[in-house]
């Protein structure tokens, strides 16, 4: 460890970002395949099936107990998943725009990715220097905000490209629905930044750590957020620009192999950083009620990192779970509590905040 | 006709909420999640169809095939209603003719030269079995029915037969002829149809 | 009673008589002919059956036949009847609104009964009411099948007759849906040999004896009789003797049940999967009419079809069975050119190259009296434009006096008519053998006969610088032909023929000719409008029109005329 | 076999055809004396007769077949009738035929004529032969038997054993195996 420590700060710096980019990387790529694992699981456990309980690598039958039961979890699903995805065909329609076509997916999933870089997952990890977020950025909140708008023009693009009815139906869903909702979801967020005074994500945890989780506080703020974030990641009840029974399969009916992997992977990591966000913003991040302090340790920062997961996959599960619960709205009904319920709700929000913390915080 | 009018009660401000609505959603699906999930309830309802096989209910409609009876001779009498009445076509019977091989029970007369099922074509829809005269032909319970050729799928009178198995019955012919060898009134014809059955 | 007189029936029906007898059927006011013809076609009083067809009311029947002399044994036309009342002033009795009263006829033994009389053998009388719908009629009927099926084996599904069978017909039509009888049925002997084309199975039989009257009557053959005493009645013949004349397939058309069935056909086919086309027979110059049943482009059977100017309702079991060779395997299927296998066009095109530059008097044509007019025509115009010295060959067997004519081609009126043969056929062959021999004669065109077994041999043939040779089976001639055009049976092509009587009969077709094989109408007119300029037409119906049109002895007879049953020709 | 028609039956038959206006009117009388001569008709009797009265052989053995006095098989030298009409089935006229039957060693259930194998009788089961009065009654050769008991149809047999024939054209083959009961 000495070696590092004695690094030039600039080479210590750019060493530890290419680290923790890979590792988040790494980890969220991971994390997008279990999670459809268990998206795929935990829907069939709702509706009393089994789930994917037979792929298995030829060698997992010779471990006794242990592969047979991982093979029932449908561990070795996720694997089978990502071949076939590469493996498959990739299928280009001749009358689709190719050039929009080819890029629409990977717009689509770069965005998701890029929101990542400023959530804060831990607090420091080996010296108090080393903080557990890629870019510490003063306008996080802002860049997430300036990121997360980018994400539907791969939607509107690949509805556009395929150059197909319910593609197309399904970009101009996407696109309507995600700025609707954008507004009320950046509305809800502004209240909290009232609070906290400041834009810097770690601010914001650092606030939490003492001042208690801002779900408390406020609770409004939260809700919108979320069922927003429902809304942004085109998850169920708000997956209009995709649903199936109207649409055939939406923007991407057109997509196949791994195009269409691009779409599914997008859609995941948007499920991560909408959750990593939520932690943030609203239950403390890294912290606990009574851990607030930041690491001292390498133990310590793993703790952190651990715990911030652990809030992360809780949000994870909820998505999932509401998903096999509600039916989808309706399109009308979804503008109508976008404009007419959320927006006014979050303004009032807003104002009753400042109004606090201009008179009583004072 | 009468219609009613089903009075719907306005939803309270609690009820628009959602909530109420959304918690027993919760509530339905934690309810099942929990009776299902490995560690908690582990029940679930699915079958593991290649492990755990169907019970196939009574009447169902699977493949036909064709049966013998219970002495182990052919039931068919190849009188083609079969033929005629399948819908897509599926049967193909080759009838003995005058000099084809005679029938191998006895009194009958006649059995088919050839009894083909074409299994692609059939739809099981029963007619074949409905308008058998001689109960010879049955939907019985095989619904997976798999081959790598086309030709593979068109199964013949000894696979019907094989797969068919027995179905004990009323032995219309023979019993026609053990009535006929009662009555004394024609000796050398009977004697001669007896000596046919065996 | 003599069979001679009675089966080729006499060419026109004399006109019905003026005298008419008011009858009501089913309470309609008919007005029917006083005398109707008999089986032999004589005048007889007309009898309710008949009565009954012209109101348009089928009364069922099995023992009674249009053709047949009436038995009255089968009961199954009971109706119930009435006639006008008399007074005892021999005035007929009024009823109030000064209708004629009628008296339905009853049991003497028992009056008030209603009595049923069978209308296939009972005359009308003026003012007679037939009830053929009665509910009295419909109990007779029903009574009547009940014991007609009370020793019935029931065993249609193996039975030949299922699908045309009467039994089955009016069991369904009139007959009960369940069966009354639990004793065990009586067991007659079933698949007795009863000669060599016929199979009897007693239990069927209900003993109607149309067969019997078919043998005695019309054929002058009683072979058959009804043996044994009362529910053991079986139709035999003598122990030791074949029911074996030439007409005995007829009986198994007559036969209303599955009692009599042919060897030929029997388990061959179910009767519903046959498409039936109206033919003629071409194995004589008769030309019964036949209706050709076949499957899927296999001819399983020859039926006759009625047509009292040519056979009535009959024909012979040697035109009957003459079919077989028409699936033969080794029919020709391949367009050959020097032996080799070609197609229709590459010989079409070299044989008509080769005749068009052929000098006058250089080509022979040896046409076949089992051609069609229409071929015959084509023949002609070819053999006008060629110059072409034409016969056709002679065909003859022994007539038996009834259906089997001594000429044995089926069209040797045709021949004759379109004038590819003299008067006389077969005079020209001689000449024809001669013109080979010493050069004069370069090309031959036969078509449908083995010329080498009439005085072209093989090595006359050799001569030849254009053999063109259309058959259908197989030949010497064939072997010997430069080029070789498969041709279609009968059945497998439409056409026109004229029996010996000169009745213009025209055949349809029934199954599509194997391989390469065309109808020869199709070829020779290529042929023909290659060689001899366009002819104007492509159909058979126009050919046919054009040939009338242009020869005399047809008569101007348009093909529209023709029908299904023909028409005769003054020749 | 051969068949050979004597000469003054010939002659006798052929003076029968003349008394009828159709010939074929005679075929009974002609069946009835051959019957008589040969003790059963075979099918030659039948073609003769057929020839001689100008009929196919078919129509005379319908009415061989149709008259059940008419025989087609030869006779035993004993011929016993029983009746089982009514009064005698009554009066024990069954018993009578099996008792026939076991000791003749006949089916006892045959609906047919039965003649056992030496030739010697034949026993059926006939319809009334009018003598209700006295049943139950026998009818052996052209002997009526009336009130017949067991032990007077067990002498009949007897007798039946003894005779050496005189009934037609088995009785050479009868005497010729006279191993009897």
């Amino acid at each position: 460890m000495d070696f590092l420590q004695n690094l030039d700060p600039t080479v210590q710096f750019i060493l530890f970002s290419v680290v923790k980019i890979g590792v988040v990387f790494g980890v969220t790529m991971s994390f997008v395949a279990y999670s459809v694992l268990v998206e795929r699981k935990v829907s069939a456990w709702i509706q009393d099936r089994v789930g994917p309980n037979r792929t298995a690598p030829p060698m997992a039958q010779f471990v006794p107990i242990l592969g047979p039961f991982l093979t029932r979890l449908g561990i070795f699903q996720p694997m089978a998943d990502g071949l076939k995805f590469l493996l498959k065909e990739d299928f280009t329609p001749s009358y689709v725009r190719k050039v929009y076509f080819w890029i629409a997916p990977a717009i689509a999933v770069i965005p998701a990715f890029l929101t990542l870089a400023v959530i804060p997952f831990g607090s420091t990890l080996g010296n108090p220097g080393n903080k557990m977020v890629i870019a510490d950025l003063d306008v996080g909140i802002l860049y997430t905000f300036g990121i997360v708008s980018l994400g539907v023009y791969g939607i509107v693009l690949a509805g556009y490209a395929a150059n197909s009815k319910y593609p197309f139906l399904g970009g101009i869903r996407s696109s309507a629905q995600m700025i609707s909702y954008e507004i009320a979801m950046g509305m809800s967020v502004v209240s909290v930044f009232l609070l906290v005074g400041d834009l810097n994500l770690s601010k914001v945890i650092e606030y939490q750590a003492h001042g208690g989780w801002l779900v408390f506080k406020q609770p409004l703020a939260f809700f919108i957020f979320l069922v927003a974030a429902f809304a942004e990641t085109n998850r169920l009840p708000f997956d209009l620009p995709e649903s199936e029974s109207e649409l055939v399969g939406g923007y991407h009916t057109e997509y196949s192999s791994m195009k269409f992997a691009l779409f599914f992977l997008g859609e995941y990591a948007n499920m991560i950083a909408s959750s990593a966000m939520m932690v943030t913003l609203f239950f403390g991040g890294w912290t606990l009620p009574f851990i607030g302090d930041p690491a001292s340790g390498l133990l310590g920062g793993l703790l952190h990192i651990g715990i911030f997961v652990a809030k992360m996959c809780a949000f994870m599960v909820l998505f999932i779970w509401v998903r096999w619960m509600f039916p989808r709205f309706r399109y009308d009904q979804l503008m109508d509590l976008g404009w007419r319920r959320f927006i006014p709700l979050a303004l009032a929000n807003i104002l009753v905040t400042a109004l606090v913390v201009a008179f009583v915080n004072r | 006709m009468s219609t009613k009018v089903v009075e719907r009660k306005p939803l309270t401000a609690w009820e628009r909420s959602y909530v109420p609505s959304i918690l027993g959603g919760l509530g339905v699906t934690w309810k099942h999640f929990k009776r299902t999930a490995p560690f908690l309830g582990n029940k679930p309802i699915t079958m593991e169809y290649p492990e755990q096989k169907w019970v196939v209910p009574e009447g169902y409609r699977g493949a036909p095939y064709l049966v013998k009876d219970q002495d182990g001779a052919t039931k068919c009498v190849s009188c083609q209603l079969c033929e005629f009445v399948c819908p897509p076509k599926a049967i193909r019977i080759t009838p003995p003719g005058a000099e084809g091989q005679p029938a191998d029970r006895a009194n009958a007369e006649k059995m088919p030269l050839e009894f083909e099922i074409n299994m692609l074509r059939c739809i099981f829809c029963g007619l074949c079995q409905e308008v058998c005269p001689e109960e010879a032909i049955f939907l019985q319970k095989d619904y997976s029915l798999t081959g790598v050729s086309r030709e593979e799928m068109v199964y013949d009178k000894e696979k019907l037969l094989k797969l068919g198995g027995t179905h004990a019955g009323v032995q219309k012919w023979k019993h026609k002829l053990e009535e006929a060898a009662e009555q004394e009134t024609f000796p050398v014809e009977t004697a001669a149809a007896t000596e046919a059955t065996k | 009673m003599s069979a001679t007189a009675t089966l080729p029936a006499p060419a026109a029906v004399p006109p019905p008589p003026p005298e008419t007898v008011t009858v009501k059927v089913n309470g309609k006011t008919v007005q029917v002919p006083k005398t109707m013809p008999n089986w032999q076609g004589k005048p007889e009083p007309t009898t309710m059956l008949q009565a009954a067809r012209v109101a348009g009311v089928e009364i069922p029947h099995y023992c009674y036949h249009d053709k047949l002399p009436v038995a009255g044994n089968c009961r199954m036309c009971l109706v119930e009847c009435g006639t006008p009342m008399m007074g005892p002033d021999r005035k007929p009795v009024l009823n109030e609104d000064g209708t004629p009263k009628i008296a339905r006829s009853v049991l003497p033994y028992e009056p008030g009964t209603p009595r049923g009389v069978i209308a296939c053998a009972t005359p009308i009388s003026p003012g007679m009411e037939i009830y053929a719908d009665s509910p009295a009629t419909h109990q007779m009927r029903e009574a009547v099948l009940e014991s007609l099926l009370i020793n019935h084996p029931l065993d249609c599904p193996i039975c030949d007759q299922a699908g045309e069978c009467k039994l089955q017909e009016y069991s369904v039509e009139h007959g009960q849906a369940e069966s009354r009888f639990v004793e065990a049925k009586v067991h007659k002997p079933k698949a007795v040999d009863l000669g060599p084309r016929i199979i009897l199975d007693d239990e069927r039989c209900i003993l109607c004896t149309r067969c019997i009257r078919f043998t005695k009557d019309i054929v002058n053959d009683d072979a058959l009789g009804i043996v044994n005493r009362g529910s053991y009645n079986t139709i035999s013949a003598f122990p030791g003797k074949a029911f074996d004349n030439n007409y005995t397939l007829n009986t198994v058309d007559l036969c209303p049940v599955g009692a009599l069935t042919s060897k030929d056909f029997r388990f061959k086919m179910r009767v519903w999967f046959l498409k039936e086309t109206s033919s003629v027979c071409t194995s004589c110059g008769t030309g019964c009419n036949i209706t050709v049943g076949a499957r899927e482009g296999v001819i399983h059977r020859f039926e006759p079809r009625s047509n009292d100017a040519v056979n009535g309702p009959w024909m012979c079991d040697s035109g009957r069975l003459n079919y077989k060779w028409i699936g033969r395997a080794d029919r020709l299927r391949e367009v050959r050119i020097g032996g080799r296998r070609s197609n229709w066009s590459t010989a079409l095109r070299e044989i008509s190259g080769k005749l068009s530059t052929a000098p006058a008097g250089s080509v022979a044509i040896v046409a076949s009296a089992r051609q069609t007019n229409e071929e015959l025509y084509l023949l002609k115009r070819l053999a006008t434009r060629l110059g072409a010295i034409t016969d056709s060959i002679v065909r003859e067997g022994e007539a038996d006096g009834l259906l089997v004519s001594a000429d044995r081609n089926p069209n040797s009126n045709g021949v004759r008519l379109t004038g590819m043969a003299y008067t006389e056929a077969g005079i020209q062959l001689p000449k024809i053998a001669a013109g080979i021999a010493a050069g004069t004669i370069r090309s031959l065109i036969v078509f449908g006969e083995d010329v080498t077994a009439h005085g072209l041999d093989a090595g006359l043939l050799a001569k030849l610088d254009l053999l063109v040779v259309s058959d259908v089976l197989p030949n010497p001639t064939t072997e010997a032909a430069t080029h070789l055009l498969p041709g279609a049976a009968p059945v497998e092509k439409r056409g026109t023929l004229v029996n010996t009587k000169g009745r213009l009969q025209k055949f349809n077709k029934a199954v599509e000719a194997p391989g390469d094989a065309r109808p020869e109408v199709e070829f020779l007119q290529e042929l023909v409008e290659a060689v001899a300029g366009p002819i104007g037409t492509a159909t058979i119906e126009g050919l046919f029109n054009r040939m009338t049109a242009e020869i005399a002895g047809f008569g101007g007879v348009q093909w529209a005329a023709v029908g299904d049953t023909g028409i005769t020709l003054s020749l | 076999m051969s068949f050979s028609i004597p000469a003054p039956l010939e002659a006798r038959l052929d003076e029968l055809v003349t008394h009828y206006p159709v010939k074929r009117s005679a075929s009974l009388m002609f069946l009835h004396a051959l019957q008589e001569h040969f003790g059963y008709l075979s099918n030659e009797a039948v073609e003769w007769t057929a020839t001689k009265l100008g009929l196919q052989p078919v129509n005379v053995y319908e009415l061989v077949t149709f008259y059940p006095m008419f025989r087609q098989e030869p006779l035993g030298t004993t011929h016993v009738k029983v009746c089982r009409t009514l009064s005698c089935a009554l009066a024990g006229s069954g018993e009578l035929r099996d008792l026939f039957c076991k000791k003749l060693g006949l089916d006892s259930h045959a609906h047919a004529p039965q003649t056992t194998p030496d030739g010697k009788f034949t026993v059926e089961f006939v319809e009334c032969l009018a003598a209700c009065g006295s049943a139950p009654v026998i009818l052996v050769n052209e002997d009526l038997h009336e009130r017949v008991s067991t032990s007077e149809a067990e002498k009949i047999l007897v007798e039946g054993g003894r005779r050496s024939g005189s009934v037609g054209g088995s009785a050479a083959k009868g005497s010729a195996n006279p191993a009897g009961k």
